[in-house]
């Protein structure tokens, strides 16, 4: 069991890595898009062995199924033939880059510190097999208010994407 | 059973292709899907540390995660879309008008 | 022969051998369903069909498959290469993937998941992506136009059409398809019955979402040659035929299980409304019906004007008497087997049922406008989804509070989402305002 | 006390044709014609309606109360003052309306008139231009007319008295592109102007001597300040007053303006020459008698004006050949009978003939308006005749319409006049034997007219001659109901000596009531009942003698007034020019004023403007100058000076600040490391 959850987490990890490393990196940003999408369902892969099957669903549903499919949409909107044969990055890429992997760096060093100090207790065993149930019950009782307030959040998200996507408001 | 750590060195790695994604890219919607991926990272923790402590909250907390990437890259890709028909571009340092 | 297989692999034995099942029938079943839909388009409009490849061309279908197969395989001279080749892959791919949570029968199914109602729409909702980058990947404008209409109609009716299912999942209580069938057995009535309007919405929804006719705006090929499809030809394109088809499979399946109460028999549930009584003749209904093929096609043997066809005839005879052996025999057999035998038969009859209503749209409804389009799943599929699934959580509190019946309790509800269907449909009647149809 | 729903909403009788004018100026032009005649029409029908009602709603109340006040709110609350003798007053003129008798009158004839007006101009001006704006200026006057005959204080008064005016103007010169016109529009406010003039000063006088200007305490005012008879003061104010009627109403010296506003459209002269406001004086007179009975030499003036006129009137209207230049010479001597009624104290008589004036010649305009309308615009007696064949309607009203003013029994005329020279004759023989004169006179001129139009041999140009048509009927139905009223409008005052029982004269005594005791003996009269006998059979004779010379003139012998003329040559030339009046106007003010204008007009040019103004510019060029000197190079100076610092220092920041979002993330990313790194420092050494 160790063994196949194992296989699959590694497996998992290495593509969603790769293929972010490839999405950041194309040129062409219908290849990035695919990339992303494939990191995506990487992650979900990697929720589904953490036994959150919910979230899988989720995260296939809403990001690879609904926003993904928004990106590509408005890709496709905005044709880019032109801005492909232009640099993809900007003047400051290599400060920018190197930066970010110093904060990289930080983390990391913060991560092995803590790995080695503050020893992370290990995974509980098994968490309830109804974690559909599970989750809906936070949801819908300890997180009301929030839930509510995020609905709110994506009804006003989609008056400004309307107003905002709208030729004559 | 695979460390915690892992998952979060994961995270890490993909939330650092993020920020280089979003620092050096020139086209915006590249940009916005780092973000994605940045968001995605965060999820990824949250998820991890819910299975070590055994409990749904994380879950729930990348539940709104995953609702708020809906919302901002609903409203990001409106932006983007308006603002490519007043410029015909998407590139983000012709994007220059914030400076007045 | 338990023994023979060591004990690690051997949950994994029977998923194997069923989605090796699945993938090897789909095609075919794919096939006839052309053969199906030629024939009955042909019946509608007063024609024979296909008659000459076997008789009453029933071995078109393979002919077909021939000559696609052997077709030459052209890839456009600027097409992105990578996308090109993916993008049918991909479509079929996931057309496939979905069956693995489809139950067949009680125990003929790949893999239970608790969330097998979910796993299905999430899958279902990749496929866009074979049709999105195939109409990209393809660097044509007719293509482009397609894959973008079917992004914006899937994602529009997706909406729609899951909303249709909340409402039964509330009733069932439960994301796994068979808890969704038992769910039906227990309450004993197919939530057709109880709840028209989800049924209805996931119809139209559907039928939308497999962009089948009057809803097939991406492959117009009035307006647009063939869609998404345009560039395509020989093996890919069929590749897309095929996930088309397996699409419209499952959107039939999910329907089936969900609304039609999936692999049970009619009046399965008698005994739940009359105690102590129950009815058992719809057993004999399967093996009576396929004895009834076979006899008919004993007779019509030999009226087949060549040989080849006269026997082919009789072959299929034979097989639908083998069959309708085997569906008595199963009478006699344990539950298990005879309920997953009859399960399959009535699943796959009522599957048909609901593909024949597909071309049965298909052959009568004049293609929608694209606007008109979008209006029709905004504003009025998408509030009275709303309407409905609100009616269904007052119809579960009345069961809960005041012990209504699990009909009688869906009764205001259907009542008033009729009414709300009524209104909205008259306050969407000036429709036909001609806009500007772009995808947006 | 609450009055009943038309006394108490007397106001809004002027603010409909207020509203429908407002309409008509601002959003006329895109309004259809039938839709202005139909807005303008009909809210002069509803203000008649309310006339009406408020009419009866008057008679309905005993005979001592028949006095509604509506006061809408304070327009100048003034405040205190001393007056002549030193007490100290408020002044208070309100937007205040009253009605009593006089008033009721009034609006009944102004608005019953006026909407029969409209109605005929809709018919009248239908082919010309400017169609909304006609009836924009007619509703407007209507307005003002309302205003002035329901004010209840002489500042109101003088309110409408100019709008009156003002709107005469405008309409006067209606078609503003023929010089004549606007001369003649401009000639009628410049005289008006003069009358107005002492009708203001008249007013200050007022309310510096009594303390108020309402009409309901003039009475009062006077009986408690204890004026003897012929105080120089109220004479004064009369006299002033006087002279504003004399404006207004066309008296000697201020009438020349009267016959040139004959060139406004024909309903207008109808309408405001003629019914209405040219008896705005007499109203003001009868009004305030309270004064006037308390100055007889002033009474006698205006007694003398108005006879003096009547007969200079009639006598320049002999000669003239425009048929609306006779109407409107007929007018100003009838206007002069008015107010010999009011100068010998027979208000209520000057009242009556100006009710029954408004009929008789209203119609006599409307119906020459009809014939000029027939005549394609042809306005020369001498190119008319024998149209009585023709028109037969036009041609029969106004017979009767000239019936009654030559005073033939028992025509409204004949009521009204006998009326006025029967007091007249009470009053001062003379005043009667002049009055009477005219009467003749009046007649002879005005069958002249008819004789001219309508009877002999037709003198038409043949051109016109064949599309000579009768008007439509929107113009005849009003034609026929004055004709009517003309008839029977004076019965409603038949004398008592013919055994009626003069109910008008009744009905208007009130506002007279101070007369009574006033009013001096007469000075010899008949007071017998057979004397008025023979004074009316008197003046029947005298008007049948006129008919028939008229006759004999322009019927029998056609070549005759030639003859004459010749004969009498110089002074036939000397009518024919209305006296040379408008010349010695000219020579005697006119031109003054012009040299005036042109002498301060010099000043102005070499003064003003030479020294003040291009000095003025001259020294302003020198100081700026100057400061434009100090503005570059201190102020500009220090100004550059500082924005060259501030470029300089802030290079840094703007360097940061470049409006890219990345650059931004980046800084967000620095600080983010900076924060980072120093909480690893810190922890680092909290380990060891």
């Amino acid at each position: 069991m160790y063994v196949l959850n194992s296989i699959l987490f590694y497996f998992f990890s290495a593509l969603a890595i790769a293929s972010a490393i490839l999405m950041v990196t194309r040129r062409n940003i219908v290849h990035a898009a695919v990339f992303l999408i494939t990191t995506l369902l990487a992650t979900a892969g990697i929720f589904l062995q953490l036994q959150a099957e919910f979230l899988f669903i989720v995260q296939v549903i809403l990001y690879v199924g609904g926003i993904m499919v928004l990106f590509v949409f408005v890709i496709m909107l905005v044709n880019l033939d032109v801005s492909m044969r232009l640099v993809q990055f900007n003047r400051q890429w290599f400060v920018a880059g190197a930066l970010a992997l110093v904060l990289g760096a930080q983390v990391l060093f913060a991560l092995w510190a803590g790995h080695t100090s503050l020893r992370l207790p290990a995974m509980q065993v098994d968490i309830s097999p109804k974690n559909t149930e599970a989750v809906a019950d936070a949801l819908f009782s300890k997180y009301m208010l929030p839930f509510e307030i995020a609905s709110i959040l994506l009804l006003v998200a989609m008056i400004g994407a309307v107003v905002m996507a709208k030729r004559r408001v | 059973m695979i460390p915690v750590d892992h998952y979060l060195f994961l995270s890490l790695a993909l939330f650092t292709i993020g920020v280089i994604g979003v620092l050096t890219r020139r086209n915006v919607i590249i940009m916005l899907m780092s973000i994605e991926l940045i968001l995605n990272a965060v999820n990824i923790n949250l998820m991890a540390f819910s299975r070590m402590w055994g409990s749904v909250d994380g879950q729930v907390f990348a539940i709104f995660i995953i609702t708020d990437a809906a919302a901002e890259a609903a409203v990001g890709l409106g932006i983007i879309l308006a603002f490519f028909r007043n410029r015909e571009t998407v590139l983000a340092d012709e994007m220059d008008i914030l400076k007045w | 022969m338990g023994h023979l297989i060591p004990q690690a692999i051997l949950p994994y034995v029977l998923p194997v051998v069923y989605a090796v099942v699945i993938v090897m029938v789909l095609p075919l079943l794919a096939g006839y369903i052309v053969l199906m839909e030629r024939k009955v388009m042909a019946d509608m409009q007063a024609r024979l069909g296909p008659m000459r490849v076997g008789p009453h061309g029933l071995l078109q279908p393979i002919a077909d498959a021939v000559k696609l197969l052997l077709k030459e395989d052209i890839i456009p001279e600027n097409a992105d290469r990578l996308m090109f080749w993916l993008a049918p892959l991909v479509s079929v791919t996931m057309a496939l993937l979905a069956y693995s949570a489809l139950p067949i029968g009680p125990e003929f199914q790949i893999a239970d998941l608790n969330i097998g109602l979910l796993f299905i729409l999430a899958i279902s909702s990749l496929g866009i992506y074979g049709i999105v980058l195939g109409g990209w990947a393809s660097n044509s404008h007719y293509s482009l136009l397609g894959a973008l209409r079917s992004a914006a109609q899937l994602v529009s009716y997706e909406t729609a059409a899951g909303l249709g299912l909340v409402s039964v999942l509330l009733l069932a209580g439960s994301l796994s398809m068979k808890d969704i069938v038992q769910a039906q057995l227990d309450q004993g009535v197919w939530f057709i019955f109880s709840v028209p309007f989800g049924f209805f919405i996931y119809l139209v929804g559907s039928i939308a979402e497999t962009n089948r006719a009057p809803f097939d705006l991406p492959e117009a090929e009035s307006e647009l040659v063939a869609g998404y499809m345009t560039e395509y030809s020989g093996f890919r394109w069929s590749l897309y035929f095929l996930a088309e088809y397996a699409n419209m499979v499952i959107v039939a399946g999910i329907a089936t299980t969900v609304f039609l109460g999936g692999w049970l028999r009619p009046l399965a549930s008698f005994h739940e409304h009359f105690p102590g009584t129950s009815i058992e003749w719809p057993d004999a209904f399967p093996s009576l019906l396929t004895l009834g093929v076979a006899f008919y096609c004993l007779s019509l043997a030999p009226k087949q004007p060549v040989k080849i066809q006269k026997i082919v005839m009789l072959a299929v005879a034979i097989l639908c008497f083998i069959l309708s052996g085997a569906l008595l025999g199963a009478l006699f057999a344990p539950t298990g087997v005879m309920q997953g035998i009859h399960g399959a038969f009535w699943f796959m009859a009522k599957v048909f049922a609901y593909l024949y209503a597909f071309l049965w749209f298909r052959f009568t409804f004049p293609r929608y406008r694209f606007d008109q389009l979008m209006r029709l799943g905004w504003r009025f599929l998408i509030p009275l989804a709303l309407v409905n699934v609100i009616g269904v959580g007052v119809a579960i509190v009345l069961r809960q509070q005041l012990g209504w019946g699990p009909v009688a309790s869906l009764i205001p509800t259907t009542l008033a989402t009729l009414g709300v269907a009524i209104w909205l449909a008259k306050d969407d009647a000036p429709a036909a305002t001609v806009q500007t149809a772009d995808g947006e | 006390m609450i009055q009943p729903f038309f006394l108490d909403h007397i106001w809004l009788i002027p603010m409909f044709p207020l509203l429908t004018a407002a309409a008509m100026l601002f959003y006329g032009r895109r309004l259809a014609n039938n839709i202005v005649s139909a807005l303008c029409v009909g809210s002069v029908g509803l203000s008649f309606l309310f006339s009406l009602g408020a009419f009866f709603q008057l008679i309905a109340k005993p005979e001592g109360e028949r006095l509604a006040t509506k006061i809408l709110f304070e327009w100048i609350p003034a405040g205190p003052y001393h007056m002549l003798d030193g007490r100290l007053a408020h002044f208070l003129a309100d937007w205040g309306f009253q009605i009593d008798p006089l008033s009721a009158v009034m609006i009944l004839v102004v608005t019953g008139v006026g909407f029969l007006i409209h109605v005929y101009s809709t018919g009248y001006m239908a082919h010309e231009g400017g169609y909304y704006r006609f009836f924009g200026y007619l509703n407007l006057f209507m307005f003002a007319m309302l205003i002035l005959v329901l004010a209840n204080n002489l500042l109101l008064l003088f309110v409408g008295w100019e709008g009156v005016g003002t709107c005469s103007y405008l309409l006067i010169g209606f078609y503003f592109h023929r010089k004549s016109a606007s001369d003649a529009g401009k000639k009628a406010f410049i005289v008006n102007r003069v009358g107005d003039a002492g009708f203001l000063l008249g007013i200050f006088l007022t309310s510096a001597l009594l303390g108020t200007i309402r009409f309901t305490e003039i009475g009062p005012a006077l009986a408690a300040g204890h004026f003897k008879m012929g105080d120089p003061l109220i004479t004064a104010i009369a006299l002033l007053f006087f002279v504003g009627a004399t404006g207004k109403s066309a008296q000697i010296p201020l009438y020349v303006w009267l016959p040139d506003a004959m060139e406004g459209p024909t309903p207008v002269s109808a309408l405001i020459h003629a019914a209405t406001m040219v008896t705005a004086g007499v109203y003001m007179v009868t009004r305030t008698n309270a004064i006037y009975q308390l100055a007889p030499k002033a009474m006698a003036v205006v007694a003398l004006v108005g006879a003096v006129t009547a007969l200079f009137a009639a006598s320049i209207g002999v000669v003239q050949n425009d048929i609306k230049k006779v109407l409107a010479y007929s007018t100003v001597s009838q206007l002069g009978y008015m107010f010999l009624a009011c100068g010998v104290g027979a208000f209520t008589a000057g009242i009556f003939h100006l009710m029954t004036h408004a009929f008789f010649k209203g119609l006599l305009f409307l119906a020459a308006g009809s014939v000029i309308h027939a005549l394609s615009g042809e306005q020369d007696m001498r190119k008319m005749g024998a149209l009585s064949k023709k028109i037969p309607v036009t041609y029969w009203t106004m017979l009767i319409a000239t019936l009654a003013i030559a005073g033939i029994f028992p025509f409204a005329g004949f009521l009204s006049k006998d009326l006025i020279l029967g007091k007249a004759y009470e009053k001062d023989v003379t005043l009667w034997a002049i009055g009477y004169f005219t009467a003749g006179m009046t007649a002879f001129y005005m069958f002249r007219l008819i004789f001219m139009t309508f009877h002999g041999t037709s003198r038409v140009e043949h051109d016109v001659e064949h599309h000579i048509h009768e008007s439509p009927r929107s113009m005849l139905v009003p034609l026929v109901i004055l004709a009517a009223l003309s008839i029977i409008g004076g019965w409603i005052s038949w004398p008592e000596i013919l055994g009626g029982n003069s109910h008008f004269v009744r009905f208007l005594e009130p506002i007279v009531g101070v007369a009574h005791e006033l009013r001096p003996e007469p000075a010899h009269g008949p007071g017998s009942r057979m004397g008025e006998i023979y004074l009316m059979l008197m003046s029947e004779g005298l008007v049948v003698l006129g008919i028939l010379f008229a006759w004999y003139l322009y019927i029998k012998r056609t070549e005759l007034p030639e003859k004459i003329a010749k004969s009498l040559g110089g002074f036939y030339r000397l009518v024919y020019n209305k006296y040379y009046v408008d010349q010695i106007y000219d020579a005697l003010f006119v031109n003054r004023a012009k040299d005036l204008g042109l002498a301060l007009g010099a000043f102005d040019a070499n003064v003003i403007d030479g020294l003040g103004v291009n000095g003025a510019g001259w020294l302003t060029r020198a100081i700026s100058r100057i400061s434009m000197w100090w503005d570059t190079w201190i102020v500009d100076g220090s100004v550059k000076v500082g924005a060259r610092l501030v470029w300089v220092l802030s290079f840094p920041v703007r360097m940061m600040q470049a409006g890219l979002v990345q650059s931004y993330m980046l800084f967000i990313v620095i600080g983010l490391i900076g924060f980072l790194g120093y909480y690893l420092y810190l922890a680092h050494h909290a380990m060891h």
